[in-house]
Formats: structure tokens, C-alpha cells, sequence
């Protein structure tokens, strides 16, 4: 192992065009908060294809990708638009491969949180007291069962999460590219450190992180490739601090993803035309 | 009062839970009905959500299982990987409170899919963290409205475990918890046979009948030997439910 | 299960009485910083016997502990005075069974880790990546190893540690029992939710407990049983942002304990003849 | 200037760093050496300590390996669990720095006991993240006084692996790292050699000898075909030192 890598200051478009290849496993976290909207549009305007996504719960960034056809393959655990109902595009690419066929690999919350941080510790595996009783185990030859060495004990085993790229979104970083996370705070500090290569989307870039706990959760700049600074990249997420979260663009969504051509037409104009610095929903 | 037989539903939930319950709560019809009970008798009932909200005491309810007033109100926010791994999995939750698409006989839970997994007819969102709430918490309550298209004799998929086929199928899995102890829909409450662990219902609630409980369930449903009937909600339970409803659609109107 | 327990409010030597019992498998944790000092010269002027003590660095808490006769058995991974050199007390159990012989159950720090989280997780064991070429695991039979279902690789497995009784402190409680936990974190929040009963010391009891953060480690007061007030209950150790580490009195120790006379003038002086709020090392 | 053999093997080890690297720094020896080299060539060196603390820059030398300082100055403190799990076996470490009571021919390192296990003429202190370390980090550096106590055939008991019995070992064992690629004594210098591994004097230091090593090693210790001579400390290098020593004896004075 040689030295470290630090963080370089990228704009969307660079990071995502050095980061972010074809084919790539790609992971995209943020458990309802602090979604990386901003960069998964740079990746839709890119035109990215056969990405392995990866992500506890799918929500409309990647009803968003799937839709747009990036998507190969689905890591995942829970594939719903939170509170509202279905992801129209996740379940016309399941039912009728629209517009490609989508492979799936279905977790659990439990399951995918434990691969995740078996990623960042560096195991090939993680075990826990998961999937008993269910078909999940049936479903994806993943999921395997061991032996506790000293109870006896079955306990589900599942490979270590280790995307190629994570991209997260964050609430700042300092100029030397530490970045700074918090509120609920999901699995993006596994994803990140799971990952080869990670990019961070940030509020803003500070002078001084205004860590208010020693144990305040960072990401040195060591364990980042690219920060971007994305003002509102989480919307129409929310980023604790900054900005609440757009549940009437959520709600709104239903509509919006439930055919294809007004989905189609609602991409063109809010993603593909747009630039960078656009934020489609969310504050609209 | 009048009042839904949604309102019903969500009332006669909250009843069952108690101030000293530590609960993991889903989004949805559980999370009203834990805040119903947090502002009615529960007041020091603790409520976390998957996303890592410990002690959340939302004033509105959220949207999403991680809407920003879970983390504002909650005692501390911790990972996600810790919430599973620490919280629930550390067997520090009383009481797991699903909501659900489709329930059998046996209260194993499908929110997978509608017809076979590899060409599903419906795909459904899917487990999230409910696999493994159905084993580790204490005990298990299922809320979920009382239809013939949701109550089935066999789920399509097993994606929560219950009873299984039955009697002691948790036990031969090596599950030492209680499952899925209470079902709540918006016509009755389900308990499992003490042996067979099949649901049998065991109360009524107001304005509903046996015979539609009958035509709403997918099996020959049986009832207990005595059925109670569920007391209507009171004025309180009412106002408060209202109020909770009333102040959240009025925060949905107002956000961003 | 039942519902949950809620953490009372406990004078010093209460707290003892009730929830540490000769026989237990009791672990005092705090790594370097808010080591329970106070609690421990409770357990020895109560004149606990037969006690396992879990620990990840001994430390002066547990030489005197030892030295006093308190221990039966030992589970740790470095005994030593941290910076300064042996731990004398330890040493002489050890090597001549003085004033009793002392079982081992060693480990290394990353198993020790590893058990206590397994421990607050309800695993029965952990696996990680540990113990490879080393003599421990010869040395201590709850090493062994296992096969990863997916890769085959040989990892270490050990068995969850799960106390009777932890006992750590802590910076603050609030007056309902939630407590906070901040700085050098070590393996509280681990030992505290790995075991059966937990007793908190604390600098103080506070209205409100003046989070910094919406992720600052606490423990809820449903996971503690009790909640003891002792301002300077870590010293000679130290609480961040209450007072700072007595490295004199760590210095000062090894001559303190070299001799067993000395040691035990000492102990009569400074802890059994003293009351529950004294503070012996550490500020003095 | 006028230096001692410790200073020496203190700022040859810091030479030894680069600015680029993440090291798991042990107490003692090994934390001086750290420090010295981000006071001198290396101001962006990551050093991480296994109390959690992340990148700490302290202004004094810690007694312990969780004084107030490394927190103080950290960019953040994870728990102990966390350092060893993500970041030590998350293969995050470039060089773990270790001190070591006795180490043998191939590198191996005791810190357990003196004499046999069960009935030990000496116990140490034991293991700490040793082990780990040894494996995990992508390679090792060990610094430790040059005494034929202390430079033995073979170590007691292994705490921490090195190259075992030589040659492909660690591979047999599964281990992908380097391993100790360097150990740094008041002597000299030593590196394995690459195809056996037993540890060999690729270095002496101004002042020392041949001869004086030959003796201090507690076996018939090779030397490289090409010996250098490692450079005295230069004044920039004295004066950091010092500067940090004194500034640490004098906060030790003043503590509490």
C-alpha cells in the first residue's frame, strides 16, 4: 500500500466524467436525507450505462436512473417512494423491462447495512441474526448461513458491499476537503469507505468545519476522491441545517413517473436541458 | 362522535401499546398510531426509526421513515448499520409495529411481491427492515386495512416471518421471540391461536360485523370463543388522532 | 420481553451493593479517558470477591482492584501503566499469585473490540480479520477460526462478551437519566448495551443535556439501571471538558504499587478508610 | 551539536515517514518519531492513534495513548471499535509503528511474557493492537533499543507476526501485507531481506559499529552487502526534537 490519495476540488461535470464509468458498481447513499440528486443528474446528462446501483432504498433517484435506462442491476432493500407509494420506473423496468430489463439482487435493511460495513472493514463477509423464515435467502443465492463456532448458532452470512464509486452529499467541507456529516446520517460513512473511489456533492466549502463534538462524523480528505460543491444537491431531499425536505415534490412524483412519456418529457426538461447547476425538484 | 373506520384502525392500535414499550416503528399507519399513543397514554414511550431516530417525538407526522422533525425531535441519531445492529438485533425492542401488503393465516407478512418472484404480476417495495423487526423485536403488531385481497391463505412470498405453517415452525427456526402477537385492521383484532398459531379473531370493532370479517378474509377465518367488542374511540382519542392528522397535513401544505 | 427499565438515580454505595455481586463478570470501561475510579474504590471498600474483570487496558483501576483481592479472573488485552511501564499489582498476581492467582483470557485489542460490539449487537461471537500467526490463539481457546462462506478465507471468530455489570462514567446525566458520553469514546456505549446491568457515574446532573450534535453518543436511560453523581469519579484519569489527566499520579503509581506493603498502606489510606467522594490520585 | 543514541533512533525513524502516509502510531518510541517527522518533512501526515483519535497533531508528546492532547487535536475521535474495524482492518494504514519488548531474526515481535506462557519468568503487558497492526498496515516500521535482551533468535511468544519462520510465511498464512520492512535501533538500520526475511543491518548509525551490533544482537546477525552509514541528526532535526521533548516534560510538570 503506497501513501494516501487527497481530495481534489472537481465540478460536477469533471468529477462525474473522471469518476463514474460504464459498468461500474455505483453506489448513491442517503437514507431520505442528504440524497445525491444534483450528481445522479450529472450521471442521467452523461449518459452513463450499465451501472450495478446500489442503495438501500432506491426513492426516486433511482427511479430517476432506472427510468433513463443507466441501470443494469439493483442492489437493494426497499424500493418505494417513502410515504407516498410505488416508484412507477423501478416497477416498469421489474414488470415489463421498460426500458431494459432490470436485474435485481434484494436485500434487507439489516442485510445491506451489514454488507456495507463489512465493505468498510475490510471483510469479505458480515454475519448477523438475519432472514430466518424468509424466501429472501431463496431469492438471492447471496445470502448464505453459517455456524456460530461457539453456540452453534445459524447466522445469515452476505459478501461485503465494495462499489466501484460512492457518491454521498454532505453538509460542508473544509478547504483542505474533510468533509463534515450530520443528522441522520444513514450509511454513508460505509458506503464511502467501502468504496475504490468516493465523490462527495457538499452545501459549501468553509474555511472551518464548525465540528460542535469531537466526535462529529467526518470523512477525512484521505478517504475522498472528489468534492463538489453543490448547493442544494440533496434536493428535493433535505440537508439538516440547510434545507427541509420537499415532500410535496415527492408527493408530486407519483404523477410525474406513473407514464413514461410524462416522465420522458419531465426528464428533458428538468434534467437533460438543464445545467449543473440545476436543481430538478425541490424547492420548485 | 362519528368517526372512520380508518380512525377506528389506528386508534385500537395505539391502545395496545404501553408507556414503557421501546418501539421500532414503520412509516405509515404504525408511526400515527404511535404518536397517537405518545399523546394520549403513552407519553414516555420510545420511538425509533429505522433511520437511526432514537426517542423521535415528531410533532407532525413524518412523511418518511427519516423526514428531518424525527431527527429535530429525537433524543440522538445514530447510523444505520448501529440502528440494526445495536438496536434492534441487540434485543432492545419491545414491540415491532409493521404495516404490511399482504398477511396470511399464519401472520407471515409479503411486501415483495404479487405473483411468482422472477415475473411478478405486482412488484412491491419490498422488505426494507422488516425481515428482520418480525424476529427480534419482543413481539410483533401488524396493522394493516381488512381486505379479501390482502388477507390470503399463503402469501405469495415470505418476506416477514410469522407462524409459518404453524404451531412451533418459529421455534424449530431457532426464533425465540413472540411474532406477530396482534393484528389490527380496521374492521378487528387478530391474536394467534396459543397452539396452532393461526390469527383468530378475538375482537370486533364497533360498526363492523362477522360476516364482513367473514367476506373480507381470504380463509375461513375462525373467532374466539368469546369475541370482545372493540370500544369505539372517545372523544379524546379522537381529538387527539385529529389533531395529530390535522397539524401534519397543514405542515405538508407549508414545507420548502 | 417486557418493557423496558428505566435508570434511578443512586447514591455511590447503593448502586454497588444493588448491582455488583461477588462472582460477577463485571467490566469497567474507558479508554485512557473517564475510567470509573471512584466506582472501583466502592467495589474494593465493599469487598467484592471473586470477581471476572473485563477490560481492554487493566490500568491502575484494575492493578488495585487486583491487588486487593478482588479478581478471580482477568479478560483484557494490554495491562499496562499506560506510558509509564508494568503494572505492578498485576504483575505480582501473575508471577506469584499475590494475594491470589489471576486467570488470563487474553486478547488483542481488535478482539476485545470485536466482542463487545458483538456483545451490544446480541451475536453470539464476531469475526474479523485478527490473531493471524500470533500465539494468543493457542494461548486462549476462545480463538478459533472459521471459513468465509463466499471467499474461503480464514478469519478470526471469538464469542460475544456480555457482562453481568459494566459500570462507566460518563460526562453528564440529564434528571430523566439519559446520559452523554463525549471525547475518547473507547468501548462505553459497547460494554454499556453488551451487559445485563449498567451503572453510569457521572460529573454532574443537568437540566438539559446541551447536545452539540444530533449524533452525539448517548445512552438512553432505558439501557441504564443506574445513575450515580461523582464529580471527579475518573480521576487520576480525566473527563473531557471537565479536568484534565493527572499523568503525575500515573507516573507516581509505579512506585506506589512496586512494593506490597506500600501498595496496601496506600490502599487503607486513600480508598478504604476514605468515603465514596473521595478521589485517591488525581488532583491531589 | 552533541546528541544521544535515542535521539539518534528517534530521528532516523522519522526519516523514515513520508508526508503522504497514514500511520498507526503506537506510544512511546513510536509516537515521538511520528511527531518529530510532521514537525520536520512531514506537516500532512496522518497519525492515528487506536484511542480513535484521527489525524491528531499534538503540541506535546501523550503519555498515554489517550491523553486529552490527541483528542484535543484530532479532526475527529471514532470509537474504539470503529478504529479497529474501519480503519485499521478497512486496509486505510500505510505504516504501523510499533515498539516491541524482544524481536527475533524474522521480525517477529514479544510483548506477552518472559519465559513460558502459563508460568512466566516476566509478564508484559501484552498484546494491544499489536497483532493487528502487524498484519493489517501495509507495512510495519518496529523501533527498539538494540540489546541482546531485547534482539533474541527466536521471540518467547509471537504477539505479533512478522515473517515468522521466514520466507513465504506470512503468504501461507494468507497475509497480503509487507509486514516489518524496517526496525530502527540505536544502532542502525535493519530490513529483511527479500528473499528470506531474516531482518539484516542495512544501516549503522554515526558512532556505532559493526562490532558493537554483532554483540547487541542475540544472534549471529547478517549485514547488506552495501552498508550505509546513516547520517547524524542535523540541527533542524535536534532542535525539533528537543523543542518537542521539552515542551512535553514541561506540560507534564504543569498537568492537573
Amino acid at each position: 500500500m503506497g501513501g494516501r490519495r487527497v481530495a481534489r476540488f472537481l465540478s460536477l461535470p469533471e468529477a462525474i466524467a473522471h469518476y463514474v464509468h460504464d459498468g461500474d458498481t455505483v453506489a448513491m447513499e442517503g437514507f431520505t436525507h442528504l440524497i445525491p440528486f444534483a450528481a445522479a443528474h450529472e450521471v442521467i446528462r452523461q449518459g452513463r450505462r450499465d451501472l450495478t446501483l446500489v442503495r438501500m432504498t432506491p426513492d426516486l433517484i433511482y427511479d430517476q436512473l432506472i427510468g433513463m435506462g443507466c441501470a443494469r442491476r439493483l442492489v437493494f432493500s426497499w424500493g418505494g417512494n417513502p410515504g407516498v407509494g410505488s416508484l412507477h420506473r423501478f416497477r416498469d423496468a421489474v414488470e415489463h423491462g421498460w426500458p431494459r430489463p432490470l436485474e435485481l439482487e434484494e436485500h434487507s435493511h439489516a442485510g445491506i447495512a451489514h454488507a456495507y460495513a463489512a465493505g468498510a472493514a475490510g471483510l469479505p463477509c458480515a454475519i448477523f441474526r438475519g432472514y430466518l423464515g424468509t424466501d429472501l435467502a431463496g431469492a438471492n443465492p447471496r445470502i448464505r448461513f453459517l455456524e456460530c463456532p461457539f453456540t452453534g448458532e445459524r447466522l445469515a452470512a452476505i459478501p461485503a458491499i465494495r462499489p466501484d464509486v460512492s457518491i454521498v452529499h454532505a453538509q460542508r467541507a473544509d478547504r483542505a476537503g474533510n468533509v463534515l456529516i450530520e443528522g441522520i446520517i444513514g450509511v454513508q460513512k460505509e458506503a464511502v469507505l467501502a468504496a475504490a473511489r468516493a465523490v462527495v456533492t457538499v452545501e459549501e466549502t468553509v474555511d472551518d468545519l464548525r465540528l460542535a463534538s469531537p466526535n462529529a462524523v467526518v470523512l477525512p480528505n484521505w478517504t475522498v476522491d472528489a468534492i463538489v460543491e453543490a448547493p442544494g444537491g440533496a434536493r428535493p431531499s433535505y440537508a439538516h441545517g440547510y434545507y427541509g425536505r420537499d415532500n410535496t415534490f415527492y408527493t408530486a412524483w407519483d404523477a410525474i413517473s406513473r407514464d413514461r412519456d410524462t416522465f420522458l418529457a419531465w426528464m428533458r426538461e428538468n434534467v437533460l436541458a438543464a445545467g449543473p447547476a440545476s436543481r430538478a425538484g425541490g424547492g420548485a | 362522535m362519528d368517526y372512520s373506520r380508518s380512525e377506528m384502525m389506528t386508534v385500537a392500535a395505539a391502545r395496545a401499546l404501553k408507556n414503557d414499550d421501546v418501539c421500532f416503528v414503520g412509516i405509515g399507519l404504525p408511526s400515527a398510531a404511535c404518536n397517537l399513543a405518545r399523546l394520549l397514554h403513552a407519553p414516555d414511550i420510545t420511538l425509533i426509526y429505522e433511520s437511526g431516530t432514537i426517542g423521535a417525538k415528531p410533532h407532525v407526522l413524518p412523511l418518511s421513515i427519516g423526514d428531518p422533525e424525527l431527527c429535530e425531535t429525537a433524543l440522538t441519531t445514530v447510523s444505520v448499520p448501529e440502528t440494526f445492529a445495536y438496536w434492534l438485533q441487540g434485543g432492545r425492542i419491545s414491540v415491532g409495529f409493521l404495516g404490511a401488503a399482504q398477511i396470511d393465516r399464519f401472520g407471515n407478512i409479503n411486501s415483495t411481491v404479487v405473483g411468482s418472484y422472477q415475473t411478478p404480476t405486482v412488484r412491491l417495495p419490498g422488505a426494507g427492515g422488516a425481515p428482520e423487526i418480525a424476529t427480534l423485536c419482543g413481539e410483533v403488531f401488524v396493522i394493516i386495512p381488512h381486505t379479501r385481497r390482502s388477507f390470503v391463505p399463503t402469501v405469495d412470498f415470505i418476506t416477514s416471518f410469522g407462524y409459518g405453517t404453524g404451531g412451533d415452525h418459529r421455534k424449530r427456526l431457532g426464533i425465540h421471540t413472540a411474532g406477530p402477537s396482534l393484528v389490527v385492521t380496521d374492521l378487528g383484532l387478530l391474536r394467534p391461536d396459543p397452539e396452532t398459531k393461526e390469527l383468530v379473531v378475538v375482537s370486533i370493532h364497533a360498526g363492523a360485523t362477522v360476516e364482513e370479517i367473514r367476506q373480507q378474509t381470504g380463509w375461513e377465518v375462525r373467532f374466539a370463543s368469546h369475541v370482545e367488542q372493540t370500544p369505539p374511540p372517545d372523544d379524546t382519542e379522537l381529538a387527539a388522532l385529529r389533531g395529530l392528522v390535522g397539524r401534519s397535513a397543514r405542515s405538508a401544505e407549508s414545507t420548502v
